[in-house]
Parts: structure tokens; sequence; C-alpha cells
């Protein structure tokens, strides 16, 4: 049924049934005319409100949603309403970054009694939905294809990890293996620039056992499927964040999982590897000189500098030591304190709306819903249970539209929020390079400008934000309307 | 050390036993009080009654002309003066208000003043107890003083950030370290009838009266002010209150920073003593018997 | 010896603006991005073309990843709201089913995907029309490598640089221009449409740098024994569980694969709106879990090992047991595509080693 | 489907703004609408029968009614359609009088807003599927927390209709804060004298289960099943033993120990009673001053015990009761003071509360019933009373009225001047909130009897005048004047605030409370005894400043609750709620963490884990369906595919 023409737009709202959408009814008792464009949602409680709702209905077509719910602390359900405010305040922050103006989206509480209070939202919120005028849509815009600069300086020493004492944690490893199920690390891929992962169960299998800028994989991505067997790991600081978070969530006991650490170096972006060597046949030698890799392939010589070449998220890791370990081997290298914006972030940051939506859709057309990014992610546990393909719930159509691919990436990016260590293992995998990291870069940020700084993946005993509230939030400001 | 300070009209005037004893004491403190250069008066009582733009502005070209100095902290004696300057800046902080005074000043003024305080807190934050204790050479150990300082010196408290408005204790812990009994005096930030003096006389002299009356109940020996015009109403026009409430006090009233210039050794010249007019001979001769009661007893020891 | 055209090295724009005016002409493009992307996009005027093999293969053409097979439309008797009416709708045109697609610069390897898609949907008990349409409106010019590289296997699999399986025309590159050989009647009418110098008298030079690319390749392993190792390691648990250990069930593998052309079928939509009620036909990747998943919840394929066996099974011994052949042409692209870099001839090389039982 | 659309016109509320008629039409087109038809008034008697006989006669499976709010008549249409056969969770509503008609005169806009939100409404019911409640047993005891009046009067009622009773005590004797009462309004009459027996009673009722010095410690189920942890803390006599004889006493040698009883304004021993009608009459030993127990040495109360019941090494013990219901009764607290710099901030030994007076006054208190200054000892010749300390006061954050202060204020001063018939007594007020059945005319006794100075104004501030009296100085706003008066003793009418460790118990209970630790209603008018935890009911002053007749009225309210759900054998759940998918559920937790009723537990099943929902415990806010990130727990009636349903009607 489509809006009527000219005169209204078609705002959504979001209404718990015990206080605002009594609200609304005293407003109504009390004839007090509001705008019509509102179609009011009923809900139990505001905390039932999943964001992704309001992202399913800016995507497809609603020029604005509002949410409305009790008052804090006079939640029906004493605290639905608490977390709903952390989440949605999250929604907020994070809808511009896929090009929603975030003013087309408002959450406020009224209560049954506020009929005066309801109707000020209800009209007001209208007219600033009016003033913004009817939502763009993203498979409209202009697809506008711009590369984030990931050749940054580094804000720290980078390496190849080439005096590491690799010797040294094979032992110690050798040593617990006999407790373990397996020990999961790295070996030598199918040429000498690419490792894959590596599960270690005897002391032959530890000795193929590599260390290097080229363990790009994120370990901890394999230890829940072991669930209810003792294993050990090998991390970098990164994969280490990962398995905290995995503890964090029960996914794995702490009792369960050895961690054997080595400072990590950094690691390269595989993917610019590829592209600095070009089409080659084979690798006739590599080795290290500490500052890069040196590898010969079809007789031609490379050097790969770290400085040049490291992932993006290496160059300014705050934490290249395991946070949590039990075998440490080796010396934890300098790090810099705190991490600059992320270039993915920046270079969305330095867009507009408009190219923003442009961007994303030049980008998503080109996805072909292979979620190596989802499996790719430690910390996506719904694995084989993905919203993306289920009917019950039904949130995604199989289309292969730039709607559906943004939107199951928008799900991505809220079900990871504050769950999200920074690994870009999503974006590593993805086949054909879509910056898609930027946007759970947007969440961290959010997250953490939000709720005092956390950053995940340090704490094993923290509650995930958005699995917690404060009654008094000290950065959300509440009412806008 | 030097301090940037902003006398007020009163102390070349009324009160220039205050600013004689105030330099006095700050100077054996090592607090070497330096004027503001062209200071102007604060606009006092009437300017704020009349205009809240031209009272600020008065402040706030002396706010400004310390600003230009490089001050971050500006002293001043007087709470008048305090209040006054403290609420020129607050308003200032309204990039309106600050336009309309920067307009009346013909100059723009600086977008941030120094934070401006009282020479009592000025001196706590300069010594500790200790401090001031090893430069006492008399002992006021014979004496109730009971500590008084208006009405204004610790209001609004959001303004004048002087601890709890009501019940204000940094007098008391100077005086304490002097040496002297202070009293908990009730009254102590009770209206003296300030500036109503004049067009309220009988209403000024029954509110002092209070306070004189309540203070030679409690046996105290003197009240310690801090502000020009308390004192002015305390002692000046002590005979007036006490015919009001048809008693008699004979309550020297003396400044803080006299009577800590009397624990410091320094003689009553020095501190501007002859400017009271319910003298402080008592108040001397008290400490002196203590004093020779005190030797009495230490040779009798000895004996 | 067939039509043979040579197109100088600054020549493609005028040629593909040519090809464009009757044909949907796909070409490789690149995607900025972090990671760099080569894609096939419909060629429009000044579009530079990259001749690279791309990442993504040319399947699209004719098996698109999702496609509408028919809508459904339902509407109401307004005098009885008891009787509703049903029809089908008009499925969305686009460019694929408009207009005869061009695939320019396509790799032998993909081109031989093509063959391996059409033993299934169109050489069986029933051919798919939707596929057929495309199928049978669809022409390749590939471009034929010149050396190996290093996760490409074509030569393993009954290809190589050059293999003109599934190719209509053939292009090679040699000093300051390319070599166009013509290698069906398809591919004779579209060079001989072409405005195109004729390129006989060099085409030895094209067929010397052919040799020079099978040249460079490196030594093959003999799969002639793989269909039947391969079925023989079918039970062998503990060989799929090694080799799947790492795997992440992604659809990496098979979605880039040029040969996969599994698919899933789904309804979307109301039959009351406006765009009515879809049937889909999308690509599914029997990696995931879903794949085999039953609506009881039973699921044949909970593992992945399992579904590694299925994939690995179907390329090398199922499908060339049904049909003759390899579904794998080598292109390597599930190697270099995969996150965690596993490799799809390990797995076939170590089966070939594995001692039967 | 076939569903069933009903238009109504509410008369002219719906009809003057919105084509009614033309809306039923457009509903007719909505997919597996079959029937669609506008009513006159739907909800009516004929408008319902319509609903019915449509149901019958089209063979309807699900309805769909457009009027008013569903928190009008959901119930009432959920009602209808069961009538007629189906399952009464297969029916939507749209509110196109609330939120249509009443709030806009653009027809044109309205009426397409009807058929919009009717749309929404069959979208939804497309994806309903009936429910069904679920019955479970229930356990018919009910523990009450706390005994004060309130706490008292519940546990008697439910006792005496015949339920056993758990009656759990903080303190050593039950009696709460009116045990500390010298007389009560508007009759005085003796507090002691018309408590004394209802303690007795709960002291001899066989159904009473008393644990006095003990508190809640956990709980955990739900309606009709809950489990409670009881602490019953140390006393150091094992009252088992104890008589109540209070030799112990006599002999304690430590006699500095401060006595809370009369709230501390005399000093009792180590091991004491609290008073002499104290039930259980059972001696506690204050272990922060025992010799004994502090240095180890001394025993006399030991010895001295005819029983031996005395046991040093007493440790806190647990038991754990079944209960079906809970009351709360846990009472209230005087706010602190003591932040009133300008009354002295607790300084002034004459500045004491009316609680302490009234310890003064009582016969049993510490002077004997004498009014007598702490200071001195001397009786005071003139009094101030000041109310509202703390009460009506939003500088100091507490902005509401504590109720009964004005009455026990003009109380205490008729009891002042009989006992001190020549003292003058001045009582600063703000106004008189006397609104009780002959609280009124008490007050005015005593202004017009007993010649009580009522000064309408504040006081500004007490001090002592140097000469043992204290200055008052304060405002009579009535006559516009500053009063100053010289007084011997003020009692401050201190304002209350909800007892110690409200909150934690309110969130063991899973109540709500409010910014001041009183705890939620369920609903200010018309659910005042129930909260939003089934099962768990209010009595006294923990809801609300009340005084004794309210308390005891709310005691028996909550009592005859707690019957009235005992008068069923078994109790139905709402079946709103949440169900797990085991299939897509991962046993990550994230929905146990967040569930504010800790309805959801860790389960395992095949040996996974997976989240299990105990549905009598759940009540349905669907903060768990918002959680899950695979959409593995459902909220029945607002799944995700329901919501959705109603997000693509109105978005595609």
């Amino acid at each position: 049924m489509p809006v009527m023409q000219g005169k209204e737009l078609r705002i959504v709202g979001f209404l718990c049934n015990w206080c605002s959408y009594g609200g609304a009814d005293t407003a109504g008792v009390a004839r007090a005319e509001q705008p019509t464009d509102l179609r009011i949602i009923r809900v139990p409680c505001s905390g039932r409100v999943d964001p992704l709702f309001i992202v399913k209905a800016l995507l497809n077509g609603a020029d604005g949603v509002l949410v409305s719910g009790c008052h804090p602390r006079d939640c029906h359900y004493s605290a639905g309403n608490f977390y709903a405010r952390r989440r949605l305040e999250v929604l907020k922050r994070f809808l511009p970054v896929i090009g929603i103006d975030d003013a087309r989206f408002e959450y406020t509480w009224v209560s049954a009694a506020e009929g005066q209070r309801w109707q000020q939202v209800v009209t007001s919120f209208t007219e600033r939905v009016h003033a913004l005028g009817a939502a763009p849509r993203i498979e409209d815009a202009k697809p506008f294809l711009k590369v984030a600069d990931m050749a940054l300086k580094p804000l720290r020493t980078l390496g190849t990890g080439k005096n590491a004492p690799l010797e040294k944690l094979k032992e110690a490893i050798k040593a617990k293996l006999p407790e373990l199920e397996c020990v999961i690390g790295w070996q030598k891929g199918y040429d000498d620039i690419h490792t894959t992962p590596l599960f270690m169960k005897s002391a032959e299998e530890v000795d193929k056992l590599v260390w290097g800028p080229l363990n790009v994989v994120n370990t901890a991505n394999y230890l829940s499927q072991f669930k209810g067997k003792k294993v050990g790991i090998v991390v970098k600081g990164c994969d280490s964040r990962s398995v905290v978070e995995l503890l964090q969530e029960n996914l794995i006991s702490r009792e369960a999982v050895t961690i054997f650490a080595m400072p990590c170096e950094g690691t390269l972006d595989v993917a610019r590897v590829n592209e600095k060597l070009g089409r080659y046949t084979i690798v006739n030698a590599a080795d290290s000189d500490g500052a890069g890799l040196l590898v010969t392939v079809d007789g031609k010589k490379h050097s790969l500098a770290m400085e040049e070449l490291a992932q993006g998220k290496c160059r300014c890791c705050t934490h290249p030591s395991a946070v949590l370990t039990d075998v440490l081997v080796g010396d934890a290298p300098q790090a810099p304190a705190a991490a600059p914006t992320p270039p993915e972030l920046a270079l969305l940051d330095s867009m507009g709306l408009e190219e923003r939506r442009g961007f994303w859709r030049g980008q998503m057309e080109r996805c072909l819903r292979c979620y190596a990014c989802r499996n790719a992610c430690p910390m996506c546990v719904c694995r084989d249970h993905c919203v993306s393909d289920a009917r019950d719930p039904h949130w995604m159509t199989q289309e292969a539209d730039v709607v559906q691919k943004l939107f199951f990436q928008t799900i991505h990016a809220l079900h990871l929020a504050g769950r999200c260590t920074g690994c870009g293992e999503c974006q590593r995998a993805c086949p054909v390079g879509i910056p898609i990291l930027a946007l759970r870069q947007q969440t961290a940020r959010a997250v953490e400008e939000l709720f005092g700084g956390y950053k995940p993946g340090f704490d094993p005993a923290a509650v995930p934000p958005l699995l917690g509230y404060e009654v008094e939030e000290q950065n959300i400001r509440e009412t806008r309307i | 050390m030097n301090y940037a300070y902003y006398p007020g009209c009163s102390a070349k005037g009324s009160s220039a036993d205050y600013e004689k004893s105030t330099q006095a004491v700050c100077g054996m403190l090592d607090m070497n009080l330096v004027d503001i250069r062209d200071w102007n008066c604060c606009g006092s009582t009437p300017a704020h009654a009349v205009n809240t733009e031209l009272s600020a502005a008065l402040c706030a070209r002396n706010l400004d002309i310390a600003a230009q100095q490089g001050v971050q902290k500006l002293l001043t004696s007087c709470p008048s003066c305090l209040s006054n300057l403290r609420h020129a800046a607050k308003r200032m902080e309204d990039p309106a208000f600050h336009a309309r005074v920067d307009e009346l000043l013909d100059n723009p003024t600086a977008l941030k003043f120094p934070a401006v305080t009282s020479v009592m807190q000025g001196m706590a934050a300069h010594c500790d107890a200790d401090e001031i204790g090893r430069h006492v050479r008399r002992n006021l150990g014979a004496l109730s003083l009971a500590p008084y300082y208006g009405c204004l010196m610790s209001r609004p408290a959001e303004i004048m950030d002087f601890g709890d408005p009501e019940n204000p204790t940094l007098m008391e812990s100077l005086l304490g370290a002097c040496g002297a009994k202070v009293l908990e005096f009730p009254l102590k930030t009770s209206c003296c009838g300030a500036s109503y003096g004049i067009p309220e006389r009988e209403m000024t002299a029954r509110l002092s009266a209070r306070i004189l009356q309540l203070a030679t109940d409690m046996e105290a020996d003197a009240i310690i002010v801090a502000c020009p015009l308390c004192q002015m109403n305390l002692d000046l026009r002590q005979k007036q209150a006490a015919n009001s409430a048809d008693a008699r006090f004979n309550m020297p009233v003396l400044y803080f920073t006299q009577i800590m210039g009397l624990a410091f050794g320094l003689s009553g010249d020095d501190l501007g003593l002859d400017k009271l007019r319910v003298g402080a001979d008592g108040l001397l001769l008290k400490i002196e018997q203590a004093a020779s009661a005190q030797r009495g007893s230490a040779e009798g020891g000895k004996a | 010896m067939r039509v043979i055209r040579f197109i100088q090295s600054d020549g493609f724009p005028d040629f593909l603006a040519r090809l464009s005016r009757n044909n949907r002409v796909l070409a490789p493009v690149v995607k900025p991005a972090g990671k760099r992307s080569v894609v096939f996009e419909q060629w429009r005027e000044g579009m530079p073309v990259i001749l690279e093999k791309t990442t993504v293969p040319p399947k699209e053409a004719v098996l698109p990843q999702c496609e509408t097979l028919f809508v459904c439309k339902k509407s109401k008797n307004p005098d009885n709201p008891e009787d509703v009416g049903m029809t089908l709708g008009t499925v969305p045109e686009d460019a694929s089913t408009t207009l005869p697609t061009l695939i320019f610069a396509c790799r032998s390897c993909d081109a031989r995907g093509f063959a391996v898609l059409d033993r299934p949907f169109l050489k069986g008990p029933f051919a798919d029309p939707y596929y057929k349409a495309r199928r049978a409106r669809l022409a390749v010019i590939t471009l034929t490598c010149s050396t190996g590289c290093n996760t490409c296997f074509c030569h393993w699999v009954g290809g190589g640089p050059s293999s003109p399986e599934g190719s209509d025309v053939l292009m090679t590159e040699i000093e300051d221009g390319f070599v166009l050989q013509a290698m069906t009647p398809a591919g004779e009418a579209l060079l001989e449409s072409s405005n195109l110098a004729d390129g006989k008298d060099i085409f030895p030079k094209a067929e010397a740098a052919r040799k020079a690319a099978w040249a460079s390749l490196l030594p093959a392993p003999d799969l002639k024994n793989a269909q039947q190792k391969v079925a023989a390691v079918f039970k062998n648990e503990q060989f799929w569980r090694e080799h799947a250990a790492a795997c992440l069930s992604c659809g990496a593998c098979t979605y880039f694969c040029p040969a996969c052309y599994c698919f899933n079928i789904t309804d979307e939509g109301d039959a009351f709106e406006a765009d009515g009620a879809r049937r889909l036909r999308s690509w599914d990747n029997c990696m995931s879990s879903l794949f085999t998943r039953e609506a009881s919840g039973h699921n044949s394929r909970a593992q992945k090992a399992q579904r590694l066996r299925n994939r690995v099974s179907h390329k090398f011994s199922t499908y060339p047991e049904n049909w003759g052949k390899f579904s794998c042409n080598g292109c390597g692209r599930c190697i270099s595509n995969c996150p965690v870099h596993l490799d799809i001839r390990d797995v076939v090389v170590n089966a070939l080693a594995v001692e039967d039982e | 489907m076939r569903i069933g659309v009903f238009i109504c016109h509410c008369g002219s509320n719906i009809a003057a703004t919105v084509d009614c008629a033309k809306a039923a039409e457009i509903a007719k087109s909505f997919p597996d609408v079959v029937y669609a038809a506008d009513t006159m008034y739907t909800c009516a008697e004929p408008g319902q029968a319509a609903i019915e006989a449509a149901i019958h006669e089209h063979k309807l499976d699900g309805v769909v009614v457009a009027s008013c709010s569903p928190r009008m008549h959901e119930a009432t249409f959920r009602r209808t359609v069961e009538r007629a056969g189906l399952n009464r969770y297969m029916f939507e509503m749209a509110n196109i009088r609330e939120h249509v008609s009443w709030i806009g005169k653009d027809k044109e806009a309205n009426t397409n807003k009807t058929a919009e939100l009717v749309k929404m409404a069959v979208a939804k019911l497309r994806n309903n599927s009936p429910l069904t409640a679920k019955t479970f047993d229930v356990t018919k005891k009910v523990l009450v927390i706390g005994g004060g009046v309130a706490g008292i009067q519940a546990a008697l009622d439910c006792a005496e209709g015949g339920v056993p009773v758990i009656l759990v005590e903080r303190e050593s004797t039950i009696g709460g804060k009116m045990a500390k009462l010298d007389k009560t309004f508007p009759t005085v009459d003796c507090s002691a004298c018309i408590l004394g027996p209802k303690m007795v009673d709960v002291a001899q009722h066989p159904n009473i289960t008393l644990y006095a010095y003990s508190e809640v410690e956990e709980v955990s189920g739900y309606v009709g099943n809950f489990s409670v942890k009881i602490r019953r803390r140390a006393s150091y006599v094992d009252w088992e033993k104890c008589t109540g004889c209070g030799a112990c006493s006599e002999k304690c040698p430590s006699k500095k120990t401060p006595d809370a009883f009369n709230e501390f304004t005399g000093l009792t021993t180590a091991i004491n009673i609290p008073f002499p009608q104290a039930i259980p009459k059972k001696a506690v030993i204050n272990a922060a001053h025992c010799r004994q127990l502090t240095k180890g040495k001394c025993g006399v109360c030991a010895k001295t015990c005819p029983t031996g019941a005395i046991d040093y090494a007493m440790q806190d013990a647990f038991v754990t009761e079944e209960v079906g219901c809970i009351v709360a009764a846990t009472g209230y607290e005087l706010m602190d003071w003591t932040v009133y710099q300008e009354y002295g901030g607790g300084v002034w030994p004459d500045v004491i509360t009316s609680l302490q007076y009234e310890r003064l006054l009582s016969a049993s208190g510490p002077t004997g019933g004498h009014i007598v200054r702490p200071s001195d000892g001397r009786e005071p010749q003139t009094i101030v009373f000041i109310q509202c300390v703390g009460s009506r006061d939003k500088s100091i954050g507490r902005p509401y009225c504590s109720g009964f202060c004005c009455m026990y204020t003009a109380k205490q001063t008729i009891l002042t001047k009989d006992h001190l018939p020549w003292s003058r007594s001045y009582v600063f007020y703000m106004d008189i909130r006397a609104p009780g059945k002959m609280y009124d005319e008490f007050t005015r006794r005593a202004v017009e009897e007993y010649g009580v100075e009522y000064i309408r104004g504040r006081v500004s501030a007490i001090y002592p005048d140097g000469q043992g009296r204290y200055v008052v100085m304060g405002a009579d706003t009535l006559l516009g004047e500053q009063v100053e008066i010289k007084a011997d003793m003020v009692v401050l009418a201190v304002g209350i605030e909800a007892a110690r460790g409200a909150p934690g118990l309110a969130e063991k209970l899973r109540i709500s409370y409010d910014a001041y630790g009183f705890y939620m209603e369920s609903h200010v008018k018309l659910k005042p005894v129930e909260t939003n935890t089934a099962g768990v009911f209010l009595a006294g002053v923990c809801q609300g400043a009340k005084d004794i007749p309210a308390s005891v009225a709310q005691g028996s309210a909550a009592a005859a609750k707690v019957l009235a759900l005992f008068a069923r054998d078994k109790l139905e759940n709402d079946p709103q709620t949440a169900q797990v998918d085991i299939r897509r559920c991962v046993g990550c937790g994230k929905c146990i963490r967040c569930c504010p009723f800790g309805a959801i537990k860790d389960s395992e099943i095949r040996g996974e884990n997976k989240a299990q929902v105990i549905e009598t415990v759940c009540q349905g806010c669907g903060l768990c369906t918002a959680t899950c990130p695979q959409g593995a727990i459902q909220l029945a009636h607002a799944t995700d595919n329901q919501i959705l349903a109603e997000v693509n009607a109105l978005c595609r």
C-alpha cells in the first residue's frame, strides 16, 4: 500500500504496550490532534524492539522510525527500556555509516499519562521527517567507489618475528600436548607465502608450526567447535582477544583451553602481497630480513616490507601480546597506547550520507553472499543457524540485491556490537574485497564512546555492554524530542 | 611568592586596618600581594542592584586587566568585591552577555578570566596549619573567639565556592592554627545588616545585636570577621545595636588578619588596631596575663 | 583452419563498441577495493578493460546468482472476497534476458566451466529452460593464458591455457596485438561480422605463444585414477576430517567456482502485493550445513568433513561417473579465495596416495 | 486462513472522521480476508453477536477488529472469538479511534490510515498461531517479610484463612515501628495495648511460623512455587532454651550498649530483650558490644543463664521454605536528617527526632515516660516541633510527603501538655494534612484545647544561645514576620524513607522500586497491593507512606489477594511467553544474561547447552527475542515474523 503521495511520508512507530501505547491512547482520548503519517506497531516492551526491525524498515522505504517506551525506571518489565536505550543508541550511531540520516530514527520515553507529550513527540518527529523529505533509497544511489588508504605510517615497529623463540614455543607445546586434544596453530600453506591452520596432535606435527607475518588466520575461530574438549591454541595478540570474548560468552571454558602466545610483530595483508607479486607460478625462495619478507617468485626477487604491506589493524595494534595466556614465550614489544581511527572507517567518515549510500551500493553489487565474512568471524556464534538463511525468523530474502546484502552486513555488525574485537577476518576473508570491516569498526567506536571506553576482548568477566545497562547512562543524552 | 591582588575601595578607606593587617600577615607568610594595575571599583552594593551588565562591566574590566597581566589567580580580601568579581566572571561565560559587556567597555575582553578567590582561601592554599603555627609568637590560648563570616562570603554556594554555605569552617582552621580557642558560633553566616546601616538603621541594629548578644552570651572575647562592612556594623555601630537590644556590649570585632597578626607577634600599630572602635586592649591584656601566668607557673616549676 | 583475425592492442574499444550493438558484452574490469577484485561487468563506452583472470567467474552469465523463475499474483473479486484469482506475473526483464551475451576475455578454465554446466542443465533427461535460454544466446571470446599461476591447475584436469572447450573464439596475445581464432560457427560469424584485419599470416606466432604457455606449466600429476581413488576414500572418515579441519564452511569455494551449479529454490514476497510472490532460484553452497538440512531438522551432512567429501567427490568422482569428465577445471579460485588457504589439489593428490584397502 | 474484518463506527466517534464502509471495502482486498463489514458498536452485545455469527457463517479462523485501543477492548473481543470457538490469540485489533479518528480530521487520510492499520493487523494475524495457557500446582503457603503492624495483620489474616504463614522479621522482635510508639492518633490510645495482643496472636497462632532476627537471603521460583532461603542470624542465644527471664541482661557488665529499640536515647546491655512485650521474648547478644565476643573474656551471661541457653559460638543458619505467595511488608526508616546543617546536623543534644520523642514519652522508655532534655535531664518548658524535616523538600531530594507526621506531631503536642501542663509547644508546619477520619478534629483539638501554637512557616536555623537554650529562627508566613523562639527542646518530624536494604530485597523478589526505595505497586490506583511480579504483594509503608489504619488495611488487602490466589488449586500462565527453538539455540546464554525475571535457564539437552524458558516465570517482555542473534528464542504472539509481517505491510 503506497503512502499518500505528497501528503504523507512513511513513518513507523514501535510502542511499548504499557507506557507509550497508553500515552498515545491518552492523547487520543484528549483529542490531541496529530499528523496522520505515523503507523504504530504495538510491542510488549521497548526491549523487544530489535534494532534490526528499524533497519529493515529504513532500508525498505520507511522515511522515519520512532521507538517509544516507558521512562527509565518505569519499565513494566523493570529493565527492558534500559537495554533498549543502549541498543537503540548504538543503532543511532550506526545508521549514518550506511548512509541513513540518523535524524530519521528516534527513540524516546512517553508514559501512559503523557498524552500531551505524545502529541508533541509525534508532531515534532513528523515535522522533522517531512523537513528531511522522502528517504532516498540505497539501491538508487549513484555508485561511488573509493579506496581506503591502507598504506599508513605504522605506530609501532613492525617485524617478521624472525627472532621469535619459535623453538621454545614448540617445546612448550610438546610439553603440554599429552593433556590436549590438539593445539591449533599455523603451517605452511600451498606455497611459501600462504599459511593455513594447523591442528597439532603429535610432536611431528608440532614441528610443522610456523611463525611470522603470514599467520593471518585467527585461530580462535576454531575454538568453539572443540567445546567440551581440552585444546591448546597458539595466538597472536588479536587472536587472544577473540579467545577472551569466547570465554566471556561461555562458548568455551577457561579450564578447557590452553593459550600459547608469542608477541606478534605484525602480519601481512595477503591480498596486497598477492597484488604486488602479480601472477606467478612458483615461489622459488622465501626469507626474512626482519623488516620484511624477501621472496623470489618465478625467478624474480621481491621485497615485501612490513612497513608497506602490513594489515591495517597491525599498524596501530595496541596489544601485540596476548591479553590472556597460559604459556607466553618471548618479550612483549612496544605498542602504542591507543589506536587512531582505522583507515576503512576514516574513509567513510570523510564521506557525506549520499556518498556513503553510493559507496555501499557500489561495493555490495559484487557481493556473492558467499558468507566467507560471517564464517571467518570468530564471534559469529550462530554458525549454522544464521538468520540470513532462515525462514523463521524470516529477516532476509534470498534475492541478490544490494538491500539484502547491505542488510546482512548490518545484521552482522549490530550482532557484533560490543563483541567485535576488530580482528578484521571478515574483511580479509571477502574474496571480492568489500571493506565491510568499517561497519564493525563503527559499532565498536559507538560502543567505546557510549560505554566508558569499553573495548571487547580484554576481560573475560566483563558484562558485554549490550547485555547490560546502567540506570543512569553517563554518555547517553536521552530526550531529543 | 607573588599573588595578584585586588584591594577594593574599602581597603583604601574604611577598612584600611584590614588592608594593613592583611599585607602584614601575608608578608610574614611569604605571600607578596601585588595590586593589579589601574583597578577600579567593583561596583560594590549599588551597581548590581541597578544594572547587571553595567555592574559586570566594572568587574570585567578588572578581570580583563588581570588576564592581560597573565594572572592565573586573583586574590581579594573583601567578600563583596569577591562576590561581584565572581558573579561577573560567571555571567561572562554566556557568549551573548559577554558580547554586550564588551560593547559597553568599547573593547573585547579576554575569553578566559583568572579565577578570583578570597585572601583567606588563598592563605589556606598557600600554607598549611603547621606553617601558620610556626609563625605564632603569642599564645592566644586564653582567648575564646567567635568566627563570623557574614552572609556574603559563602553564598551563593555555586558562585562562591567556599565550602558548606551554612557552615564554612575555613576561618576556624586558621584561628585554630594560631592557637586560639574557636567557638562553634551558630550565627557565623547570619546577616549583620550589611549596607542597610544607613537606610534601615533599626533593622541593622537588631541584626547586629543578635550576633553581638550571642557572642556575649557565649562569652566570646572577640568576634573575628573577614568583611569590612560586617566589621563596621558590629564595631562602629555596636552602641546602636546595644541600644536596640536594650543591652550593653563590649565586644571587640577584629579582622581575622588582625588576630592572626597578634598571634604572629606583630604590634598593634602594624595591624591598625587603633582603628577599632571597641579597643583590643582587653584582649592584649588577657593574652599577656595568660602569658605571665604561664611564665609564673613555669618559673614556679623551676623553683 | 577457421576464421582468424588480428586486433591491435589499442583496438579493443572499437571492437567492443561494435560487439555491444547487438550484445550484452561482459568484460573484466577492476573494482577499486582494499583487495583487488576483477569482475565481469557489462561493457559500456569508455569502460577500461583489464585483461586479467577475474576474481568472480563468468558463470553468472548463464546461471545468475539469483534469478526469478516466475512471479505469481493474486487478486480478489471485488464483489466476493472469497473469489481469489491467480495469474502469472511477468518476470522483470534485465539485460541478461533481453540481449545475447558475449563474454570477452574469458579464460579457458572458465569457458570449460560452461561445458561442465551444460551437461546436467542441457544434456540430461530434462533441459532446464532458464539455463537453456541464456546458454543459447551466449558467445565466449577466450583469452588464452600466457603462463600458469600458483593456484591454477587446468592441465591436471584435462584443460590447458588454450583449451578451446566452451569457447567460440580463442584470443592469443602476441607482439603489439592479439590473434583471434574462431572455434565454432558462432565464433566464425562473430569474427566475420567484425571489421578486424585477417590474421592467418601471423597465426603461427599465436601458436608459438600458446606452446610457450604450455611449456611454462609445472608438471601435473596423473589423475587418470582420480575418479576411482577419490571414490575409494569415500568412507575414510579420518581422511576427510583431517582435510576439512581448517574449513570454515563458507561459500568462497563454491560460489567462485565456474563449475559449481547447485541451487536452492525459495519463495519470497506476497502474491497480493504489487510485486507479487517470486519463486527464486539462487546459488547454494554444499559446504554449508544448511545444504542438506531437512525439514525435520535431520542433516545427512552435519559434519564439515562430510561436506568437503561431497564437494571433492562430486568434482572428481560422481560427476565424472555420470558425465565422463571432472567437474573441476582447475581455475584455482577455490584455493585463492579460501580464507584459510585450503587447497583442493592436496585433497586429490593425497587421495591418490591412499593405499587401496 | 479465513479472516474476518470488522470496522467499528463507535457511533460517530470513529465514523465522523473515517469512512468505515470504504475501509471495510478495502479490507476485502487483503490476503486471506474473506469477510469484512463495518458495524455501529462492535463491542456492544449485537456487535459481538455479529462477530460470532460471522465466524460461524464464513468459517472464519481469524478475526480483526478495527475500533478503539486494544488496551480497552482486546480482552472483550478475545472472549467473543473464544465463545465462537476460536483460540483467543487468533484475534488482532487495529486501533482506529485513539490513534486515528480522535487525533485527525482529514477523512481521506484517516480512512487510508485505517486501511493500513487493518492491513498490518491482517498481516500479523496471518502469522498468529493458537496459544494455550499451561496450568500448574500451587504451594498454599505464604511468606510475609516484615513483622510490623502491616506484616502482622497480613500474617494473621492469612493464618485465619487457613494458610500456613512464614513470618520473617529482621529484628529480634516483631512489632516494628508501632511498638516504639507511646500512643496513637487520633484516639490517643496506648500503642502497646492495641498492638500487643496482635503480637501475642502471632506467637500463638498454629499456622504462623515466626523467624525473628532473620532475613530473606534468596528467592527463586515463581507465583505458586517460590523457594525462599532465609538467613537466621546468630543471636548467640539458643532460643529453644531461652525463657526470656532477663537474668542475663541484669547481670551483663557491658551496660553502655547503644539502645536501638529506644532510638539511641538511652543505653542498654550487650545481651538484652528489647522491651518487655517483645515477641518472641528472647534475648539477643549485640556482638559488637559483648565482652566475651569482642575481648574473649567475660561469660557472665552464660554463667547466669538458668537454662544454659548462651552459645557464643553460634553461626548464622539457613532454612529454605517453599511458598506460593510473598507479602513484602518491610516498612520504613527515618531519613538521615543530619543533612540539615541549619538544624545542627545532629550536633545539639536537645534537637531530637519524633521517634526519639516517642521513646521519651513512653512509660517503657529510657526515662520512664518523663519528658526531660537529653543534655541535662531538665524538664523542658518550651518545645518547638518542626514538621517536614526531610519531607516535601526538593532541595535535599525528598519531594514526597511522609503522610503521617502532621498527625503524630499534633498527638505529641497533646501528650506534652498532658505530661508537662505548664509547658509551651510551638509547631512549625507547611500545611496541615489531616484527611483521615477524625484527623482534622484531632489537630484542631491540639490548637484549640491544648493551646499549641501552630506557626505556618519553615525554620531557617536552630542554634544554642550560649545559655543552655536554643534559638529557633523561623518565618511565620501567615503574618509575614520573622519568628524567634527560645526553646528548651526541639522535636523534628523527620521524613521517612524505605527500609534499609529495601532495593536489595526488591531485586531478590524481582519487583520494582522507585528512586527512594519504595516498592512499586502494579497500578497506582487499581492494583495498589500487587506488584509486577505475580504472587508478590505489598503491605504497609514499604509501598509508600501511610499511617497505622492504612497499613493494617493494606495488610488485610494483601492477605485477601493471597487467599484469593490460593482459592484455586491450579494456576494458569499467560501463554504469551518466550519459546526456544532448540534446533537453532547455540547455548550462548545471552538471553539468560538479559532476562529481567530469571525466567530462562541453561539446560543440557542431548549433551548440548540450550536455553530453557520457565514458562511460569516468563513475563513476556521479549527482551530475549531482541537479544538472540539467531532468533532461536521467540516471544509467542510477538515473534520476529509477526512483527516483520507488520513492518513488511508498511515498507517494501
